[in-house]
């Protein structure tokens, strides 16, 4: 099965690598659409998530989408595109229309990370106060104090 | 001795012990402090909770609603800018005087009626059908989205039970021949409610519908609207509004008790020939455990929903009511009354 | 087909002047923590529009400042009520990374945990579809009755709600004297309570009137919308985490997982009630089959102290190595997945090779369900909406994490 | 699974179910500050510090997920103690769980109030008190709890 997917996905001519329980497919921003539609056709027909990991040393967000299955045959595996954008302008095609569920997911990547969905309805502050200003809190530049071990007394 | 012996006598005289001592003003009061705690007394015994204990820890709490009230009379009462501050303040008084009032056409024992008229039975359901206005005008007064909605709902659920309410109950004048509540259950050698069970059933609903009691408190809808036409009121005002279910609802079980439940029957003769009102113990006993199981339904049901109950109200209870008036025709012709 | 799905359904509609938005939340005595903009035209529902975030406390931002072990307490408190479940997805991923394997004796007590916190988290969430209804009675019962099973797991953990019971390698506590007595007389007191349960609820006409035929999910939506959990399994798709075979020993134990044809809120309420029954089923066969062993994996137990392994047995309370205080997690990432007492929790842990993690990402299931909020009220009534609410089971902290 | 129609006989047991529980209630209460649980013998609570076990590792204070426990180095003094706040302390258990000579070590008291949010704080000498629950103090009725077939949890004095 799994390496049906694999094959079906090689064939359309994307790089799709087999890591277990997820099988990866590395993509251009450009071809993202095509791809997602692909894998509704494979079966995958939700999403479980959508992530933006943030790559500073590389200057890029990449962006990773976990497509899910409730099919018995596909149920232990998730198919995972991985979008790389450039980090001081991360924009990215609206999949909402692929996946429905993709509706509060990018918004929260949106809010979350700064990636801009271009064509999604209703980019609004979805868990952040809705006048938050300052970098997205999950990129790296967002610093969290943290305090030590130890303390000095007198 | 002259003006202590007339105080006494027109403090004892049906006219004035009526509506301020039994069943009115001050049993009234009484009621409304114990039959909150009965309430929640009863749902917590269901609820494997123990309910109000530490106010009189004796009597397991049997003073809270004492306690209750207390606060809401040292409570600040706020009147928010934005109201319509006549209808605001006015509302929730008129209210309860409107719920109050209906007591003085209650007969109480064998010729101690206190406003004694012909149409005692009209009089005192018509008094009650004030009531629903003046939430509307709370709601409308309050001026708050919330209040609007539960307005709209008591609009509606007046519909739903109103017409019920009076056709059940004349099917039961039709069925003693008299519109007076006295004569009612003079009539009464069957009880009403083994007479005709349609009209009892159909009364009994409406009635919990009217009071606003589980399963029919739509229009306080507290998961939806807060509390409905209610919640702007803080202080007194929302003890007020609080309270003019349970008023109504005792009301409407005294009806209940002398239409359907032969009334002060038996009368205790002894305790009526030391004063006649004493002799209402019966009828009091009769309302308050009927009271007491509308209360206990708050452990069983949920709520339903507006458009379901005016379906009861429309679909299952009008039609009760009306059976209920051919049954009593029926009966009449029989000729079993 | 999804073209139509989005734009029919799931935006939100600002509506004209005819129409009336009600605000339920965030200090509202139904709602929670979060806040709908409801818009009514008449009674009946235009658009809702869930506003979350109201207690959104960036969970995955503070689990890359700590070391990897020390966010299990904190990613609990995502869902309080099933803490168990929400950390096993996170411990799962770790155990991925580390490439440890949880001796047989803790698999089976995770997953005795696991179900003893899904029962707990069904009452809850049962309690509050009752409350939604004003049925007050459900309410303090449901949440009387989780007392019991919040007993049991406190015998177990130490701790009522918060157990941070797995860690990578295993469990930190064996099972206590006397608990499979305990856990039998548990088991047999909710089957007969549950008896009283349909009684004067689930069959109570008043409440089948208000749950039956409201909320209606069709299969192939909650399939598309990527619904989770009862939700999902009240439309009829038979989906489960347990059955990925990823964590537990669900494979090894002989469970059904209930599905419903309905997949209207009464469908979603009455399965819930299922599936605390095949949960007591699960939990029976767990204490039936429990292998002796150790708890946690030797890689760890090595490295405590010979003195403090003796203890840790005699009292069955694991010692942690010295170790867990500085986890070096290698380079890699790891995906986990589990089902909660609401739904399939998605777990993406990646890492740099350092102590912290690189980045952590969960979806929740209360997150993932929350589109329901937009699809399934428009077109009912305005009282249709608590019911709905009540039937699916949302926690507003787990969405908003 | 196939759902029954409901009717007037679903009323009835729906009442008769009430008032079965209001004939014979199952209450779960506990009043207490009369009467006080005796907890599991597992039970997380506040936390002990034997001051003499401590070998000043610092692993409590280095695991603590929630920044609780800190390590107080006293000026001119090579070893640290550890010290806790209980304003963060989550009753975890992992500084306990990973002490390697059991200095620190878990009661069985949690219904400790504060008026104070200083008093929270317990540098390494506070951290050794020893700690009674402000129930049993007052001299609260001991009640253990038993499973029960019929009744779910009973509690039964001790």
């Amino acid at each position: 099965m799994t390496l049906d997917l694999v094959a079906a996905l090689r064939e359309k001519g994307f790089e799709a690598e087999d890591r277990g329980d997820v099988v990866t497919v590395r993509l251009e921003p450009g071809k993202l659409e095509e791809a997602a539609r692909l894998a509704v056709e494979l079966g995958f027909d939700h999403l479980a998530s959508v992530e933006g990991v943030d790559w500073p040393q590389d200057g890029v967000i990449e962006v990773i989408y976990h497509a899910e299955s409730y099919e018995e045959e596909l149920r232990g595996k998730l198919l995972e595109l991985r979008v790389k954008v450039p980090r001081d302008d991360p924009r990215l095609p609206t999949l909402i229309e692929v996946w429905p569920n993709a509706l509060f997911l990018e918004r929260e990547t949106w809010d979350l990370m700064g990636v801009v969905f271009e064509g999604h309805p209703e980019l609004r502050r979805l868990l952040m106060p809705p006048d938050w200003e300052g970098p997205p809190p999950l990129r790296k530049d967002f610093k969290v104090k943290t305090e030590g071990v130890f303390v000095n007394v007198e | 001795m002259g003006v202590v012996g007339m105080l006494i006598r027109i403090a004892l005289s049906p006219q004035f012990f009526g509506p301020i001592v039994f069943p009115g003003l001050l049993t009234v009061l009484v009621v409304l402090l114990s039959i909150i705690w009965v309430e929640r007394k009863i749902a917590a015994r269901v609820q494997m909770r123990v309910g109000p204990l530490y106010v009189l820890k004796p009597l397991g709490g049997a003073i809270q609603m004492l306690a209750d009230g207390l606060r809401f009379f040292f409570q600040e009462f706020i009147i928010p800018e934005s109201t319509d501050k006549l209808v605001f303040v006015a509302a929730p008084i008129v209210a309860m005087a409107f719920a109050i009032l209906p007591f003085a056409f209650i007969p109480v024992a064998p010729k101690f009626i206190p406003y004694s008229v012909p149409y005692s039975m009209p009089v005192f359901l018509g008094l009650n059908t004030v009531i629903p206005l003046t939430i509307l005008a709370m709601a409308w007064g309050s001026n708050n989205k919330f209040s609007i909605q539960g307005g709209i709902r008591e609009a509606y659920m007046t519909m739903a039970y109103e017409a019920v309410l009076f056709i059940a109950a004349y099917a039961m004048a039709l069925l003693y021949g008299t519109l007076d509540f006295a004569e009612m259950v003079d009539a009464q050698g069957i009880p009403g409610i083994i007479l005709n069970p349609f009209s009892a059933a159909a009364f009994f609903v409406a009635m919990i519908m009217s009071a606003g009691k589980l399963p029919f408190d739509i229009v306080e809808g507290e998961q939806e609207i807060v509390a409905g036409p209610f919640t702007e009121y803080s202080g007194i005002a929302f003890g007020l509004t609080m309270g003019i279910g349970y008023v109504q609802l005792y009301g409407f079980t005294l009806a209940f008790t002398l239409m359907y439940l032969s009334g002060w029957n038996p009368v205790p003769a002894q305790l009526y020939s030391i004063y006649p009102a004493l002799g209402g113990i019966m009828l009091f006993v009769k309302a308050y455990l009927l009271l007491m199981f509308i209360v206990f339904l708050r452990s069983v049901y949920g709520r339903y929903r507006l458009d379901q109950a005016l379906r009861i109200g429309w679909r299952k209870l009008f039609p009760l009511s009306i059976i209920a008036v051919f049954f009593s025709i029926l009966l009449r012709v029989i000729g079993i009354v | 087909m999804s073209s139509s799905v989005v734009t029919r359904r799931l935006l939100a509609k600002e509506g004209d002047e005819s129409v009336y938005e009600v605000f339920i939340g965030p200090q509202h005595p139904a709602s929670g923590h979060m806040r709908f903009i409801v818009r009514l035209q008449g009674d009946v529902i235009v658009s809702v529009d869930p506003d979350i975030g109201w207690v959104h406390r960036t969970m995955e931002k503070l689990a890359e400042t700590k070391e990897s072990i020390k966010a299990i307490p904190l990613l609990e408190r995502m869902t309080i009520i099933d803490s168990q479940n929400v950390t096993i997805g996170y411990v799962r991923a770790l155990e991925k990374l580390l490439g440890v394997e949880p001796p047989p004796r803790a698999k089976y007590l995770r997953t005795l945990l696991s179900e003893i916190n899904r029962i707990a988290s069904h009452l809850y969430g049962m309690g509050l579809a009752g409350i939604f209804v004003n049925h007050s009675t459900m309410f303090m019962w449901c949440f009387g009755d989780r007392e019991v099973w919040i007993q049991l797991a406190e015998d177990l953990t130490g701790a009522r709600l918060t157990h941070s019971y797995s860690v990578p390698g295993g469990v930190r506590r064996d099972l206590p004297q006397g608990f499979k007595e305990k856990a039998l007389k548990a088991i047999r007191y909710m089957e007969k309570r549950l008896e009283d349960y349909y009684r004067i609820f689930f069959n109570n006409p008043q409440v089948r009137a208000r749950y039956e035929g409201v909320g209606v999910l069709k299969k192939s939506d909650a399939k598309r919308l990527g619904i989770v959990g009862p939700n999902l399994r009240a439309s009829g798709v038979k989906y489960d985490a347990r059955l990925l075979g990823d964590y537990g020993v669900y494979d090894e134990l002989d469970f059904e997982v209930p599905t419903m044809e309905e997949g209207d809120a009464m469908a979603r309420l009455l399965l819930r009630g299922e599936e605390i029954k095949q949960s007591m089923n699960i939990i029976r066969q767990v204490l039936d089959k429990i292998p002796d062993g150790p708890i946690m994996a030797e890689k760890y137990m090595r490295l405590v102290p010979p003195k403090l392994r003796e203890q840790a047995l005699k009292e069955g309370r694991i010692k942690f190595p010295g170790i867990f205080a500085n986890l070096k997690l290698p380079k890699g990432e790891a995906v986990a997945r589990a089902e909660m007492g609401h739904g399939e929790i998605f777990y993406h842990v990646i890492s740099d090779g350092t102590k912290k993690p690189y980045r952590v990402r969960v979806v929740t299931p209360a997150f993932r369900n929350v589109i329901l909020f937009r699809f399934l009220p428009p077109g009912h009534r305005f009282m249709d909406f608590p019911p709905i609410y009540g039937s699916l089971d949302y926690f507003p902290p787990e969405a908003d994490r | 699974m196939s759902r029954r129609k409901t009717g007037l006989k679903e009323h009835l047991e729906a009442i008769a179910t009430g008032i079965k529980y209001l004939v014979k209630p199952n209450r779960i209460t506990v009043y207490y500050p009369e009467e006080t649980i005796v907890l599991s013998e597992r039970y997380r609570g506040m936390i002990h510090y034997d001051w003499n076990k401590c070998i000043s590792c610092s692993l409590c204070a280095m695991i603590c997920p929630a920044d609780a426990m800190k390590m107080y180095r006293k000026k001119g003094e090579k070893k640290a103690r550890p010290g806790i706040n209980y304003q963060r302390c989550i009753f975890c258990g992992y500084c306990v769980d990973i002490c390697p000579t059991n200095a620190l070590s878990f009661t069985r008291v949690h219904d400790v109030a504060y008026e104070d949010r200083e008093e929270m704080l317990y540098p390494p000498e506070r951290f050794t008190q020893e700690w009674v629950s402000p129930a049993e103090k007052e001299g609260a009725k001991k009640l253990k709890v038993v499973f029960d077939e019929e009744r779910g949890l009973v509690h039964e004095p001790e």
